[in-house]
């Protein structure tokens, strides 16, 4: 067969195999036993042609409601924010998305330092000594983070608040299964009367019942799933009353206006960073960062560059700590990540030097601004009820009228994508709908948001007032 | 050239900005007036401030201190540097397939899911196996994933006494690890002179604490182990199970199957052997396909179809629950979707014989300059040993940065750990003939060189933006950021 | 105002004015007298940002009807070929695209290789001798062309064949407006009864009767604006009677079967090379080209690379032959050309790099098997008919039996774009319809097509017989 | 890196290929059947044979042989090399946008003639013209239609003996250029010393056979022309008109306008002022603006708007007809079109500014070591003389060649004409006062070297992937193309 990504030709061939000393292709696999090489091709479709294969994609996206076409008010810990178009120019040279991981540091000073870049960019938003050259996403790196704080006090019981995306939950215990760590959940607070503007947030009498000289470490995220705000600080003076490690899950963006977990008193933080420059790619692939305090430096998981001088003393980039990782220490290594996502910190790293200290600011006061105002517009039409009342980010928890997932339906029809329904993930919430607002979001987008949400509630199923 | 070190912060002039945001055109919510005092930042981190043009100055120039494929040459051993073809770098940036939400409502997802769909069954056929899953994110994770269903497996049988995993001495360092993650005890087993498994050892190993055996096949040596059927029968009859790294299929698709080898968990890179681009580190994705036994603690979700629909089945009570958020890296796994639609059955195969033809040619073309420990026919990589170049202190080291000097990145050194002085050579099939002469070419020279002017040989490399770097400096007094 | 494209901050402009020595942006433009400085500002729309800018041209793209998501069976001088996906990696190549003409060899030695690759590339094409560097499209090129044949043998009477794209002839006609030199157009066969083969193809009587040794040149076209292939050997005979020059106009792609102009005598050959890896781009950018024999080398308008050496005695190229340019010879110059279409040669040669002989062939061919199964289908369904009898290659005209206009509409409600309607152009062939399938149409399209084109006349008003 | 000076042809291999086209689903028609055979091609042409990835390495390492603007600081004068925003390239690639063929029913490229209708009123604006035609493909284009324009302009009202056009020793070859090839005869007019028209000069050469003057104002050597007013008033009143080569309009937009300034055509190049790439010499466009009792003589067709709906008006008796297919160089067009609609009219003014202070900086940071014949504020850009330098046999040849080895474009040399040794900075408003700053001290070094250490200057460029190319050599012996 001849392809245009294979150059051999025919008369080639015959000139290599002779030059190896054999007479056909399938003298080369005399190796594998005979009753193991297929007779018969694979059973896959005929190839396409490029022209083709476009053709074919091109119906399959229109089997796709897509945010590009459509507004987006889903976020649920990905979302759906505005990339500036040279963040796509860079990470398509191919010097960068061609390259394999950087081990001849000395032809991808590129790449190394651009990690370089990022770690200093993570490190300074989360207020961190250290930062890694990126992990998968935000679910495993917590599992990571877990890992380390357990080995790290020799503790085997890990404090988990519920407002901590449920995905991350899922990945963590998944992941600790067979481990011998112990997961307990921290309630929100949900007490509907409570008006002291903490409803949403961390159950503090929770925590304190729970914690204790086991506690490896408490994590708890800001904003949390439901959008809102937690107290860091006081989380983390309760880890630090039981020497536990208070590890932090945060929104990258949110860090534009809220405080630095790190000047709040966490030991590790982590979370997505999809929202820095990355597309949402139906959830992958995404970016996860870690973030640590000194003390944890040589237990990081994963790739790490450090900055070095070449022979002539000129500064360069390195992959360096590799003594605690799996190629080197094998067995005995702090984790086996190996490939991750260099490609989407770089994407992360030129968005955030796009957008600089200030846009990012501007990123994160238009998600409040337009959060609220959604949200504010959304409760005078009286077809949704609110349920927490402490301030939140960008995403926020109401309660419509209709069930979320018949409402979602009905939105689609009018080419908006509707919130995450939190029922089956929270069933004390059940019929509860929780909505992000980026700065992607025009006011015009939202009104019609709001319009919509208004009329189908009016039409609609009513939703379960239980 | 102008040489600028700089870093992007050492850029950054107050004030100046390479952004452009809509106006905000709702009420503006003062945070100060939502939030307690102490939740809001007080110092502004360091995010530098640059306009469009220094940004993209300052990466694009950095790219030209990179080299990818398409600068050359990139027989990285074991991490199949193929050429990734630009249409699927397209079909992986359609607006209508990238910019989807995981959380979508399957309904509103039809196109995607049924890429999901579909690639479950084509690697599955390809790999010889039930049913796969696509969730984990890397090689690595797809073994952690094998690993956690290996001990599910066991489990679910009450079988918990199986807490070894054998691996053998020329594995890759993510094979241990992963199984340490996983929660067993790792077992050595060491190559017999052929470079493969050795069933001798293997045999005194085998017993009922085994819970499995992770093989790479062919192996990091370039080798098929001839005695799979043995082997796999073996940890079977013992209780069991086989994992294959698959981190070098590209020898052996649509020629052979780990699933018909006895295999019974088995993961792809797809950034390998898919050719989907390793993007200066990821990402990446390693899918895992398993036998029909285990299919019931695959992660969920799996897609499955109903009365034409595609939903996401998340009602599967064996299951392992889940490794990575959502359905893996869907941008990763649609360029391989692509690249196995235009390359079929045939074209895969052709790949692969290619691929080997191309790794026999090198070798047979240094075997007189170059220690080859096992020299005979190989499958797509194989292993010289500098070790006479050794001598006259021309180290597989010395000879990589020879290497950077004539613009081709070096093949993978020092690994695998049971050859000294390893360079590990993989071409792939996407290199031409004339490409593997050059390489040839240079490296009799060096092999020459390094016997009769060794020292015309140190230092390399001499044209790189960076001359040879201190890499025990950096590890001792580790810098990982900037500060101002 | 702050933009993400001017560097300079407020800070630094203050510090830079007083380094000029004036006090404010105002003074630098004194030198413009008082009356013609703006007070107000310009009327234009309030700037958008990028976001904004990328919904608006969405909502402009939602006008049009696109050959992406249409059928295009629209061609008369542009087609809609595959564009291999490798050649827009290639120009987007900051290198490439964002650089200025190459005056300065020695950094610019990308862009002149390429240059001379499709200098040669299209000399081969047509078998000529050398090309020059592109020119705008195949309309200026064949007016350039007709300058230089009245330059060079000082005649002033062109004879162009009717059956020259008409576009071309207009930018001609307009050109030459007052060169002195006079344009006569030669007929085509027309005879409906004419069934020896050579309808639509030049009226070599008409020829005969008006060439004289004034005639500077003769123009003709092959595959002509019917898509009929033309006998350019007859043509040059004609030619070489009266020692005027040959100027053939030829569709690059048809080369890849037809024999090149070159070797059937053409002393000129122009054309446009669009078809060759470039977009339909709604007419602009094309790609002029211009290829010649020996004698006229040194007149070829517009830029040209050479071969030449570096100090060291490497290969190496520089533009040449400038003592012909303009910004040298001023008003001497043989053309005004300056810039004109280098990115657009590069897709070219990357674009017939990737197709190779053997894949331009097959594009060729296909255009070649996919239009005759249109024309037969079409003929079959009695919904056409027959005008010309002559072999063609990708594009053909038959007379339906509703007006091309109303057909056309009609099609684009069934994501059809239709023939060119020659009424206009060509009042002797009114209600004609020259219909363009080139390999990117699948047979599924093709009969699709055709099968819409029944049913519409079925259903329509009645084309005029006449 | 490795050297490979290879053309592709020398790359080519027999059978190999690069190419992925659908199968033939037709009946396949044998053009032997169909074609007289002496019409069919005997000898294959040689268009090389590669694979993919050979293609793609090709034009790769191509492209590291050349600089462009997001390489460096590109000031090379009358230029206007600023950065071109990645936004627009996006814009411009759009498939609902570019996929579009120009002979389609207007009715069905609504979205498309929006954009031309809309940029026709936007650049009259800029230009304070009445109206646009976007057709001309270049600036040397659009100095062509206007000269038709003038000379149908005159013969329209019978005034035949109109055969002259005026141009200004400093300006740019296209000028005298497209004066010539629109059948006028050129007369060129000296400029005074303050580097101006001389009025005194042209006071002598007006009269009745003069049909127009055509000026670039800021001028070549980025001065205002300061009696613009009387310029205009005394070619109008012997009856002459007025063009405007707008090549240096980056210096006023949104300041001053050509319309207001007594010109009655004038041109604008958008691959210059309006940031679109220059693609390594083109695609550009030059659409010309003209004043009201121009406007029935523009080439057809123009855009109009009747009952909401956008037209195409070919019914213009007057019109000079067609300067080139269809529209123009529509997707230049849309570029400049998302450039206007991010920048305003704010944006326009203050990158002029800006500009116009770049300029100025510069030239203030080097008049002590360099000669500059007009050394007063200067527009956009300015032009200095190496002629202290050259005295020491530093020519500006020789300071351009020394400037690519510190990584910088060097300025336009040698022009304008009038100027000894003359080099032409135009910084563009997108360069960052670090960059001039770099670019100054690299300049004031050099300047000091020609003086104190003249021979470590010479034979520059020593870093480039070529050295100093032969130039005589080329243009003796003309090789214009590769032969087997
Ligand atoms: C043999 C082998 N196994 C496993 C891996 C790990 O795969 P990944 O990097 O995708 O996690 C690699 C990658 O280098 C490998 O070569
Ligand atoms: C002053 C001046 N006029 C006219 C032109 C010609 O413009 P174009 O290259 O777009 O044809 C140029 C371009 O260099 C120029 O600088």
């Amino acid at each position: 067969m001849k392809s245009s990504y294979i150059p051999m030709t025919t008369q080639q061939q015959e000139a290599m195999l002779s030059t190896v000393g054999v007479k056909s292709l399938d003298e080369l696999f005399l190796a594998i036993p005979e009753e193991l090489r297929l007779k018969d091709d694979l059973n896959l479709p005929t190839p396409l042609s490029e022209h083709e294969l476009k053709k074919h994609m091109n119906t399959l996206a229109q089997q796709n409601f897509d945010a590009g076409w459509n507004s987006c008010f889903l976020g649920a810990g990905i979302y759906d924010h505005i990339i500036p178009s040279a963040v796509k120019h860079i990470i398509s040279r191919q010097e960068f998305y061609t390259a394999y991981t950087p081990y001849q540091p000395e032809i991808s000073q590129g790449v190394l330092q651009s990690i370089f870049e990022f770690q200093t960019m993570i490190a300074e938003l989360t207020g961190m000594d250290a930062a890694n050259a990126s992990l998968y996403d935000g679910a495993t790196a917590l599992y990571e983070a877990v890992l380390l704080a357990s080995r790290y006090n020799g503790r085997k019981e890990v404090l988990i608040a519920r407002s901590v995306n449920p995905e991350y939950r899922k990945v963590l215990y998944s992941g600790l299964r067979y481990s011998g760590i112990a997961i307990k959940e921290i309630d929100f607070n949900k007490d509907e009367n409570n008006s002291n503007g903490e409803n949403g947030t961390i159950n503090f009498e929770f925590l304190k019942s729970n914690i204790n000289k086991n506690t490896a470490a408490i994590v708890v995220q800001s904003p949390n799933f439901f959008g809102i705000v937690e107290d860091i600080k006081a989380v983390s003076q309760k880890a630090q009353e039981v020497d536990a490690l208070l590890i932090a899950v945060c929104d990258p963006i949110s860090l534009g206006v809220f405080e630095s977990p790190g000047a709040l008193g966490a030991d590790i933080v982590v979370g997505e960073a999809q929202p820095l420059g990355n597309p949402m790619n139906y959830g992958g692939p995404l970016l996860g960062y870690f973030a640590v305090k000194s003390p944890f430096i040589r237990r990081m998981p994963g790739r790490i560059v450090g900055e070095t001088t070449d022979s002539e003393g000129r500064r360069g980039f390195v992959l360096t700590l590799q003594a605690r990782e799996q190629h080197i220490r094998r067995e005995k290594a702090t984790s086996n990540v190996c490939t991750n996502q260099a490609l989407c910190a770089l994407a992360a790293t030129t968005y955030l030097s796009l957008m600089g200290k200030e846009g990012l600011k501007e990123v994160a006061s238009q998600c409040i601004s337009k959060a609220h105002y959604t949200y504010n517009s959304l409760l005078k039409t009286l077809n949704v009820s609110r349920i927490f009342d402490a301030p939140f980010f960008r995403e926020f928890v109401v309660k419509p009228k209709i069930k979320p997932d018949i409402l979602n339906e009905e939105l689609l029809t009018e080419n908006i994508i509707g919130g995450y329904d939190l029922t089956s993930e929270y069933p004390e919430l059940e019929g509860c709908w929780l909505v992000a607002v980026t700065e992607k979001r025009s006011k015009k987008e939202i009104d019609n948001f709001v319009n919509k949400v208004a009329r189908i509630c009016q039409g609609g199923i009513i939703n379960d007032e239980g | 050239m102008m040489r600028d070190e700089r870093l992007i912060f050492e850029k950054s002039v107050e004030g100046r900005i390479g952004y452009s945001l809509p106006e905000n055109d709702v009420p503006v919510v003062n945070p100060e007036e939502l939030f307690a005092g102490q939740m809001l930042r007080k110092a502004d981190p360091e995010i530098p401030e640059l306009s469009e043009v220094d940004v993209i100055r300052h990466y694009t120039n950095l790219s030209k201190r990179n080299y990818g494929v398409d600068s050359g040459f990139y027989p990285l051993g074991s991490c199949t540097m193929k050429y990734n073809p630009k249409i699927n770098e397209d079909i992986a940036s359609m607006e209508g397939i990238a910019q989807m939400h995981p959380l979508q409502n399957p309904l509103s997802a039809q196109g995607n899911l049924e890429i999901l769909y579909r690639m479950d069954k084509y690697l599955s056929e390809i790999l010889g196996m039930e049913r796969v899953t696509l969730q984990p994110a890397a090689g690595a994770q797809g073994e952690m994933t094998g690993l956690m269903i290996i001990k599910a497996y066991h489990m679910y049988r009450l079988d918990s006494k199986r807490i070894k995993i054998i691996v053998p001495d020329s594995s890759h360092g993510t094979n241990p690890a992963s199984a340490a993650l996983a929660g067993f005890e790792v077992v050595h087993i060491p190559s017999d002179d052929k470079g493969c498994v050795d069933i001798k050892a293997l045999e005194d190993i085998l017993d009922d604490t085994v819970a499995g055996l992770m093989l790479t096949n062919p192996n990091t040596l370039g080798l098929f182990e001839e005695d799979i059927l043995q082997i796999s029968k073996m940890v079977h009859e013992c209780g069991g199970l086989l994992y294959y790294d698959g981190a070098n299929m590209n020898a052996i698709m649509g020629i052979a199957r780990p699933g018909d080898m006895g295999f019974d968990i088995a993961h792809l890179n797809l950034h390998k052997t898919f050719s989907t681009p390793h993007g200066g580190g990821g990402p990446g994705s390693g899918p895992i396909g398993v036998v029909k036994e285990l299919v019931p603690f695959l992660p969920v979700p799996l897609v499955e179809k109903e009365n034409d629909y595609y939903v996401l089945d998340y009602e599967r009570p064996l299951s392992i629950g889940k490794v990575k958020s959502f359905y893996g890296n869907f941008g990763i796994i649609l360029r391989a979707y692509s690249y196995i639609r235009t390359m079929g059955a045939q074209g895969l195969k052709t790949a692969s014989q290619a691929a080997v033809l191309n790794a026999n040619y090198i070798r047979k073309k240094l075997e007189d300059l170059y220690e080859i420990p096992q020299n005979r026919i190989c499958m797509h990589e194989f292993v010289l040993s500098a070790q006479r170049q050794a001598k006259n202190g021309i180290t597989a080291l010395e000879i990589a940065k020879n290497l950077l000097d004539e613009g081709i990145h070096p093949p993978t050194i020092y690994f695998p750990l049971i050859v000294h002085e390893a360079m590990m050579i993989e071409p792939t099939e996407t290199e031409s003939p004339e490409t593997l002469d050059a390489f040839i070419e240079i490296m009799r020279r060096i092999a020459i060189k390094a016997q009769d002017d060794p020292e015309s040989l140190k230092n390399a490399p001499k044209t790189t933006y960076v001359s040879r770097l201190d890499e025990v400096k950096a590890a001792r007094t580790p810098v990982l950021r900037w500060k101002k």
